[in-house]
This record gives structure tokens, C-alpha cells and sequence, in this order.
């Protein structure tokens, strides 16, 4: 099998192939010149999405989390993000200079609207306030433009992830 | 002794108080508002009363609903927790008024040490050293102004019925001082509904140590050491330790700071457990901050060092028994370390992550305590504070317990939420914080000055391998590109080997 | 210090000695069989070797394998555990002979004990006094009546070669002793390799008490108190507690048992940690039974009593380090106790139950420790020994105790398999066991006299309710009558409600 | 609903009605004469088979195990035996007359075959040795017959619950 990943946002071509039970498997780094090294694993899943891993002896136990926040996979003591690889061309050139989404990072409750559909904001600008766990936090507009499409109004409960307004 | 105690409060502490209730042969009242009907201190209680909806003003923080509680149910006593209502005057009064036992003070000394410049007095006129400052609430402009200027620059406001951080403000210059005075009264005003605001000389680079008091209903006070809790962010304590790393250079400091601490609380008329904080100042003066009157988030590390049971000493103090210690009998053994797990993103500026329990698993073995509210499965309520759970260790040295405490918390995972595991695993191994060189600003500097150690290779690629391993199998990280976008890395190598 | 060690061992063992040498910073090397690829010790090590297959005399107990992979690994030492190698000269000369550094006593000093005949001799010598019986194996049935009838009826027939109740047999009179021998021989044949047998005056209700022994190599020589493990079932420890309740009614016996576990220690050249073993009787004379040359299973409430981590003073001990401790240092704090959670079932004669945990909570808080193996997911394999876990606590007294074992039991949860969680939760309730009236023979008593209370009728509602709706929704346990079969309750009652 | 459920042996039938969000229900044991008590409860599942019961103010934490050994609601520190109604003239019935099952207790290795296919056998005569986690267990026969249908030999591993042979 062969699978390209990003991994802690390198992107990674991995292959790897069955034999007797272990995996032989090499990682290659995009841009990376020096070939990688061939290597073998012994992967087993003790339970679902948790993995005991032995490569050449070493023993690694690692956990792959899916959460809303991101996919991760905890290394012993190390966490590392995954992220499937993006299509050239795609979604995250347009962001850069499309309309910004703004999303709740938590989820919480409305507690102060700073601006109105249709109000011109410049970068940094707060929008609204979001309070959750005795905690307030400011969102601000990630780019200048125009407020639209502001899906909440004071008192809401949001979830995370959710589109708050765009800036157009 | 009681036979039923009422627990006004929630998560880990109500779970914690409950323990020792159920081994005091003590049935136990949980008291939840809506969102908390499935929470553990409810699972674990032997009755539970619903007390109003989420919004704690209307549950948690509602006097006549608790106390109705504790009297519908037969309980004859009341345990506070921390937060909520445990250091609220009027409360404890209520408990009294309706003939039930407070578990804490008299509302007495939560009134006198509840103000924190009717505390500043009282401790002065104790004898304990205070920082410089105002003897009272400032009431103008003015007299702000006139105060720092004879303490001299930087002072602090302080919010005079308040704690944790919540109005509080740094003023380096006179020209700071009317906006900060303002932002601090606005927020004490929110936070404790009294705007009243003083001013203290800040000391520089201090730590924040505190010692733990214990006194019976009979004059009889003993104090059990202290707690460093100078690591802080936004004046809330992340990480307590006992003994404090500078006892370990200057042990006489600890049985001075306890006979100021015993001297505080003797003029307050002090009972039950509480806790008399201090700061620090790089020369070793410390100074009188303020008094706790109830049981601290991070007493397991004094039970731990101690081998005393705080809870059990409240009860058996609240049900009106003498101490049976004295103070020689008091003796400290080892190291211990408390790291407070919160669901939130130490990443992005400790960001609250409330959200579901997806995964869960605690360390154990020994000298690893874990005091937690949660469980697999359990949704964290956005309403109230984000403390998932204390994880606690005991070793023989502090080197011992930071070991201790690296490999607990390698050994603790929660998934569903952001939680601090991963932050507190990198500061244990941050040289200042080895050493011990710890004050209030340590975690501002640290965040400055941290280079976290890069991933190595090959934890990416193990990474890398399990994470293309579980997308080929259409696993929720899948979006995995078509087979032939890949090369494959075998011929590249020239390494085409022949696989069974 | 070592900078790599080896674990020759598996379960829970294997599990708390990696902790300790993550704690010091050493790496770990598991070895496991093939039904332990997934177990926790190699998911918890730093490196792992595969040694063979499931049946340990192909894996865990053969020396060349294990050596072997110290050797390849790189390993400096090699921590055997407590069963498996862990008394095995031969595997202690091994590893000296391959330049590895065994961790505990020498292989001479574990020569000697092993040997329950030499190690009764050398006990006699150092003037620790002994069970009345013959001086080694007996040879011949003529024999074996003749010591029986000389020490006097019942007496023991022992396995020379082992310990754990393989291989021994009570015999109450002449007639009972040709098949007790040939059947103790045999049992002893198949478990060690040596049937030899001997034989002692059995003493009458006694308890089991130990005492705990650390050395370094240098000659320096401590105790840290007594075990008390009388509670057995099959000869196998189920509960054990440190102080044994007849100390606190005796407290000289502490002393008197050290100085004389002592003496046998020193007279073996002891070093590292080591058990001797006493049998004591109804007028408190106490007699040598056998020293275990390792680490014992019930370790853990002699650390919650001293304070002490006796795993990293084995490994203080074995990279040559002195002791720092004198006797004069150790001191006992409070009561501990523990439980051996077995995957067995205690209604049906401890019968073994392998198989797959599909729900999984562990105890915890303040003074609560759980030493586990396991892991939500895992199957218990058939081919090893039933420890779950190890549940330890610790209190202020014996009486706490009890108590916050019983919560902690109460909190922990297993199923998949059964356990003896349940048992213990009773068995804590007895009188008899919270008198601390212990001997060997007790758990035969107690099941003879327990009279388990009858379920409470408000639990039997709740469980009847909460599996009729579980089986109306179609969950496992269904296989619902048809509604129409059920009378209505409400109509029987004549409380026809309107609801909602 | 209605539902007859048997409870540590004792045969239940149990009734309850949803009211606005908890649950009346009665409970009424079989040859019981007096009218059981309408009770309140709040049933809340917090995780899967995992239940926070309060009835009347008490609070239980009930967990229910389906095992290979049984059904059981764990109620607090009270463990309860739970089974579906067995059929009248069922199979119960039957058992005790009819050919008896002998089932392994205990996944296991045959260490020891002590009867062969055919043999006679008198109630409790040891039929086979199986040993689990170093101990040894003589299964015996549940009653006198002839040995038939004898699935196993030495060597063999067996599941719990296997059918090991019948007595007829």
C-alpha cells in the first residue's frame, strides 16, 4: 500500500507492504534527497484506534485521536498532527484571498456581539465575544472586509466549529 | 460524627469530599443543576437534589436552593468544596441560621478574612508582615495616585472581595493608573459585585507560597507546612509542590512562615482547614496576601507529604472533636507534586475546551494520585471551570517526583477535549522549573523563552505509517490520495525485494 | 546507575518495575511469548523482544532466550520479578556468567534459600528458631512416619524445592501419609522439577507474618516490619496488611521478628530485598518458614507505610550503591492494605476466568493504588497466573482502612471476566477479619460461616427496572416475554394516573 | 411497557411509564399478595449499559455485564443476577431428565481425558482435566449415563461454554 500523509505539516509519502505479519515500511519527506530507509514493523491494534507498534525492537505505543480540533497521533510522549494531504490548487490557496470564514474554536455562548451585518471591519478587529468555562474570549476578523452571513446573536450557545460570519 | 453531610459543589472536589464521607460510614447528599444530572458527584452520591439550571447564580451559587437541600434531605451538616459557596459569609450564616453544621470556619472569620483589607489589618495587627500599601479601598483618582506614589512604582490593584485573579491589575506608572483602575473596578464589579479596589507595592519576581492551617473549635491551631504555587497563568495556579524548592535551601523558613500563618489565623478566631498565602520577595520576606478559609484545590500534596487526611480532619473538627495532633507530631516526608489537568488549549492562550470524553485513560502505581470529576463519556459542561482533574505524585526527592510526574502524565490520555497533559510534560522538563527557580512569572517567561524539542524522525515516521495504515482502511483520517499519485518508495530505492 | 534493564517478567510486575525505571531515567526491555504481543508491559517498554511461545517454559522460564535478549538489547541488568526466573539460582548464575547484573540477591545466596531443607538449617544455625520437624527431605514412608510420630501429629508435608502451597499436604494421622507423600512428592515433581519433601509439626491457626529485608553489598543489613498474609486460599496470599493488627497489640514482635529475619539474612550473605517468611503461633512464637530471595507480590504496603520505594532501592542496591538508610530511619506511618484482584471466580472455588475485559474502571484518589497488568481490550490469557491487579491502600488506621478499601472496591469495575472484587467487598465487612482475628486457616472458616446478606429489596427494583428497559429497547439481555403476558401493575394497584 | 424479568431468581414483573422525562414504575415480585409501591425514577444511560438511577431522591450508579457467564446489574456494591422468564415446559424443564450437556466453565487446555466415547459413567465421576492460568479442574459428570458426543481430546484449547460431550 502506498499513502501520502502530513505529518506535523510535512508531507509524507508512505508505503508499506505485508510480510509474515510485520510490515515492511518506508517513509519519504517530500523534498527530501536522501533515499529513506527500508524498515520493518510489527503493527497491532490492542484496541480500536490504539496501536502497539515494534519497529526493528523498539516498542512504541501510539493513539490516533479524531477529534474536532484535528487528527492526532500520541507517540508515547509525543503528539503529532496528521492531516490528509491537500489537492493543489485547492481550498486553501482560495482562503487566503476569498471570503474568510470565521468559526467558534470552542463551543460557548454569545455573550457581546461587536459588530453588525454589513459593518466594514480591518484585520484584528473584534467581532464577538464568546464566553465558556468562566472564560471570555474575543473573536476577531481574520482579514478587512465586510461582515456577512453573522449566524448568532447574543445569548446563542454555538459548538464548536461553528460559522460565526463570514468577512467578505 | 454526622450520618448525612450535604456536598454544595460539583467535580472532582465533590467527588473528593464524598470518598471521605462514604469511609467516615457518612451517606452522602450530591446537590446538580440541569447539565450536571449524569456527573460523577451525582453517580457517586447516596441521594442527589436538583438544584436549577445551568447557569451556577441559579444552582450552585443559590443559597435557599442548597440549604432547602441539605434540609429536605435530612443532612445535618454542609460541605462547601472550594469556589462556589465555600468562602461566601452570608452562606455559612444561612447554614447556622437553619441548624445545619458549616464545614468550615465561622462565618465570622470568612467575613473578616473575605475582605482582603479587613484581612491586611487584621494580619498586620497580627504581627504578620504585609505588602506595603493602602490600609483600605481607594475611593478616587486621587488617592490612588498619592498611595503609589509613596510605595513607590509598580503597584498592583487588587479587588478588595475577591480572589483568583479577577480584578486585578499591573500599574507601572501614574500615567496607567486611571484606565487601570477603572478595568479592575469594572471587572471586580462583575466578578464579586463589590467594585471596591486597593493598592499594593508589587513585589518583583515573587513566589507564591502558602501555608495550610488546621484548628479545632477549642483555640487549638497547628499549621502543616506550605505549598509553592508560584506557577500561575492568569493569577491561577497550574502546578503546587510541597516542600516549597526554597525550604529545601532555607528550612527555617518554613516554621517561620507557619508561626505567621498560626498567628493570622489565631486573630481571625480561625477553625477547620485554611489556608494562609503569602509572597515571597527574592531576599525571603514574605508577606502576608490573603487567607483561604476553606480546603484548597491542591491539598493533596500536603496530604501526601503530610500522611494526613484533610477531609477527614474537617469532619472530625466540624463535628466538634479535638485535634489529636499537635504541632511536633507534624512531620514531612519526601517530595510531592500537584499538576491541575484542565480542559483547555495551553497552545492558544490556555483557550477553554469543554466538549466529550471520547478516551480516557489515568496513570496509576505508586505515589500517583488522581482526584477526578470525569468520565469516559462524559460531556464537560461549558458553564463552569475546566479543571478535569488533579493529578498528584510522591517520591522521596523533588528530582524523584518530577520523574514521577513525567511518566504519570505520559501515561494519562483524554481525548475528546484539549487538555494541558502535553504542557505540563514539557515545563517538568524545563531547566528553571528543575531547578526550582520559580516565581509568579515564571510561566510568562517560559512561554517566552521555550524552544519545544523537535519531533523526532522516528516518532514521524511511526506516525506517518500508523496514521496511512488506519486511512487505508477508510478510517475517519482517510481523504487519502489514489494509490498511483504515490511513487513508490521501493523502487526509488533500487530495493525491490521479493515479499511473501 | 544502569542506563538499561531488562524485565523478565510479564503483568503487573513487569509493568511497576518499568515505572521505576522510567522514573530513573533507565530504559526498559520487555520480553514476552506470543500471546503477549499486545500485553501492557511490552506497550509500556522502551524496546521488546519476542521469546517464544505461550507456554512459559518455552518463553518466560527459559534462561538461554532471556539471556539472549538482555544480551542483544544491550541490557546491563536484568530485573527478574517475583515468580517465573525470579528464585532461579541457575538464571541468576546466567546472567552474572553472561556479564549482566541480576537484580537481587547473589545466585549463592538464592542457592541456599531456595532449598527450604538448607534454608531451615541455616535459619537453625543463626539462631532464628524453626518448625519442629526433620532436618531434610525424608526418603522413605518409614522415615516420614517416624519424624511424624517423634514432632507429633498433624504435621506438613512441604516440597523441598517450592514455595505457593505446590506440593504440600496436611496429614492428621499415620494412615493418611503414604498417599500424602506420594501425592506431595508428585504435585512437587511436575511444578519444580524435585520431588523431594519434607516434613514439619503443622502449627495450629497461625498467622503468616513476613518480614521485609533490604541489604546492599557491603554487609549493611535492614528490615522494614512485617507482612501480615494470612489470608489464603489454595496457600496463595489474597489479602495482605502492614502493621499485622497483632503488632499493635504487641508492638515488641515487630522488633523481635526483624532482628531475627535478620540474623537468617545475614547468615544467607543477603543482599537487595528479600522476604523472610514466619509462621506464628496462638502464644506468639514465631517460627522461620522460608525466605523468598525476591521481591514480593504484596510490596506495596510496606511502601505506603515507609514511604519507601523498595524497587528503587533494588535498583540502588544492584548498580552497588550503599544503603543510606539505617534501621533507625525506617518508620511505619498509618495502616495499608491490598487485594489481589484475580480473574477468578470466588462462588465457584476460585475457578480460573480468562478471557476478554470489556469494561474497564479503576479506583482512585487520596491513599488508593492500583499495581495493574491490564488494560480495557486486553484478553487475559489462559496460560498465566489470574492477577488482575493489585489494589492497595492507605489510611491513618487499620479501621480507615478497611473503609477506603471497600470504597475503592466499590468503585472498581471489570467485566469480561470475573473477578474477585465482589469476595473482597465481603470479606471486609466480616467481623472476624475487622477484629483482625487472622490465621491460615481463615478464608476455610469464613466460607463455612458467611451468611451473605440477602440483596435489599429497593436494589433488586432498581436492577429489575433498569433490565426490563435495557431488554424493551432490544439490548443483549432481551428475549422479552410478549407485553400482553405482563399484568398491569397499575390496574392490579387501582392507581390508574394519568400521565403525561 | 410491561415486562417480566427474573431477578437474582426471583421472577419480577416489571411496569413502567415515561412522565415527563423520569419514569413511574412498579415492580411486583411473582406469589408476592401485596400491592407493590408506585416509585418515581430518572433514568439516565451516561454511557453505553452504564445508568445513573435516582429514584426518590436515591442515587444508584447501575451497570449491567452481559458475559459469557450470565447477565448481571451491578447496583452500587450489590450484584444482581438477571435472566429473560424461562418458557413454561421449556427447556429447563427438560434438562433434568434429558441428555445433559457437559460445558466447559473456563476457556482451557484438556490436560487429561478420563473417560472415552462410550463409557459408562455414575453421577460426579470426573470426566476430563482442564487447566487454566496454572490450575487444574476436573469436570464431572452432572449425572449418571453413557458418555456420547465427546468433542474434545487431550491437547485441545476449548472456549467457555464449549460443549465438551453429553451424558445420555
Amino acid at each position: 500500500m502506498k499513502m501520502k500523509r502530513v505529518v506535523n505539516g510535512c508531507a509524507m509519502d508512505v508505503e508499506w507492504r505485508e510480510d509474515s505479519g510485520s510490515q515492511q515500511f518506508v517513509v519519504q519527506r517530500e523534498g527530501a534527497s536522501a533515499a529513506p530507509p527500508l524498515q520493518s514493523a510489527d503493527v497491532q491494534e490492542v484496541e480500536p484506534g490504539i496501536y502497539s507498534v515494534l519497529v526493528e525492537g523498539r516498542s512504541y505505543d501510539v493513539r490516533v485521536e479524531h477529534a474536532h480540533y484535528g487528527d492526532f497521533v500520541q507517540v508515547g510522549p509525543w503528539r503529532v498532527r496528521l492531516e490528509a494531504p491537500v489537492r493543489r490548487g485547492g481550498s486553501a490557496a482560495a482562503a487566503a484571498t476569498g471570503p474568510a470564514k470565521v468559526l467558534s474554536k470552542m463551543p460557548g455562548r454569545v455573550v457581546k456581539m461587536l459588530v453588525s451585518e454589513g459593518d466594514a471591519v480591518t484585520e484584528g478587529q473584534g467581532l464577538l465575544v464568546l464566553e465558556a468555562m468562566k472564560m471570555q474570549n474575543e473573536l476577531t476578523a481574520p482579514r478587512a472586509g465586510t461582515v456577512r452571513g453573522l449566524a448568532v446573536q447574543e445569548g446563542d450557545v454555538v459548538a464548536a466549529g461553528a460559522m460565526l460570519c463570514r468577512v467578505e | 460524627m454526622f450520618t448525612k453531610v450535604l456536598v454544595a459543589n460539583r467535580g472532582e472536589i465533590a467527588v473528593r469530599v464524598m470518598r471521605a464521607l462514604k469511609e467516615f460510614g457518612i451517606a452522602s447528599v450530591a446537590v446538580y443543576s440541569d447539565v450536571d444530572r449524569g456527573a460523577l458527584h451525582v453517580r457517586m452520591a447516596d441521594e442527589a437534589v436538583a438544584i436549577g439550571p445551568a447557569d451556577s447564580r441559579e444552582s450552585y451559587l443559590n443559597i435557599p436552593r442548597v440549604v432547602d437541600a441539605a434540609l429536605r434531605t435530612g443532612a445535618q451538616a454542609v460541605h462547601p468544596g472550594y469556589g462556589f459557596l465555600s468562602e461566601n459569609a452570608a452562606f455559612a450564616q444561612a447554614c447556622v441560621d437553619a441548624g445545619l453544621v458549616f464545614i468550615g470556619p465561622s462565618p465570622d472569620s470568612i467575613r473578616s478574612m473575605g475582605s482582603k483589607t479587613a484581612a491586611r489589618a487584621i494580619a498586620r495587627d497580627a504581627g504578620v508582615p504585609t505588602v506595603p500599601g493602602a490600609a483600605g479601598a481607594v475611593t478616587s483618582l486621587e488617592e490612588a495616585l498619592a498611595v503609589a506614589a509613596a510605595v513607590g512604582y509598580p503597584v498592583l490593584l487588587k479587588a478588595a472581595a475577591g480572589g483568583g485573579g479577577k480584578g486585578m491589575r499591573l500599574v507601572e506608572s501614574p500615567a496607567e493608573m486611571e484606565a487601570a483602575l477603572r478595568d479592575a473596578a469594572g471587572e471586580a464589579e462583575r466578578a464579586f459585585h463589590d467594585g471596591r479596589v486597593y493598592i499594593e507595592k508589587a513585589v518583583l519576581r515573587p513566589r507564591h507560597i502558602e501555608i495550610q492551617v488546621l484548628g479545632d473549635q477549642y483555640g487549638n491551631l497547628i499549621h502543616l507546612g506550605e505549598r509553592e504555587c508560584s506557577l500561575q497563568r492568569r493569577h491561577q495556579k497550574v502546578i503546587e509542590e510541597c516542600p516549597s524548592p526554597l525550604m529545601r535551601e532555607y528550612p527555617e523558613l518554613r516554621q517561620q512562615m507557619g508561626e505567621a500563618a498560626l498567628r493570622a489565623a489565631r486573630a481571625a478566631g480561625y477553625y477547620n482547614a485554611g489556608t494562609v498565602e503569602f509572597l515571597v520577595d527574592e531576599q525571603r520576606n514574605f508577606y502576608f496576601l490573603e487567607m483561604n478559609t476553606r480546603l484548597q484545590v491542591e491539598h493533596p500534596v500536603t496530604e501526601w507529604v503530610t500522611g494526613l487526611d484533610l477531609v477527614h480532619e474537617q469532619l472530625r473538627i466540624a463535628s466538634g472533636e479535638r485535634l489529636t495532633l499537635r504541632q511536633e507530631d507534624v512531620r514531612w516526608h519526601g517530595a510531592s507534586l500537584e499538576c491541575r489537568i484542565y480542559a483547555e488549549d495551553p497552545e492558544n492562550h490556555f483557550f477553554p475546551s469543554p466538549g466529550r470524553i471520547t478516551r480516557l485513560e489515568r496513570p496509576a502505581g505508586p505515589g500517583v494520585r488522581v482526584d477526578s470529576g470525569v468520565y469516559l463519556g462524559w460531556t464537560i459542561p461549558m458553564e463552569y471551570d475546566p479543571l478535569i482533574a488533579k493529578l498528584s505524585v510522591h517520591a522521596a526527592t523533588r528530582e524523584l517526583a518530577i520523574a514521577r510526574m513525567r511518566s504519570a502524565l505520559e501515561e494519562y490520555s483524554v481525548d475528546g477535549v484539549k487538555t494541558t497533559i502535553g504542557f505540563f510534560h514539557h515545563i517538568l522538563q524545563d531547566e528553571e522549573f528543575v531547578a526550582g527557580r520559580l516565581h509568579t512569572g515564571f510561566l510568562a517567561d517560559y512561554f517566552a523563552r521555550r524552544e519545544l524539542p523537535p519531533t523526532p524522525r522516528e516518532i514521524e515516521d511511526v506516525a506517518a505509517l500508523v496514521g496511512a495504515m488506519e486511512a487505508s482502511r477508510g478510517g475517519p483520517a482517510s481523504g487519502a490520495s489514489a494509490p498511483t499519485q504515490v511513487r513508490s518508495l521501493w523502487k526509488e530505492r533500487g530495493r525491490l525485494r521479493s515479499f511473501r
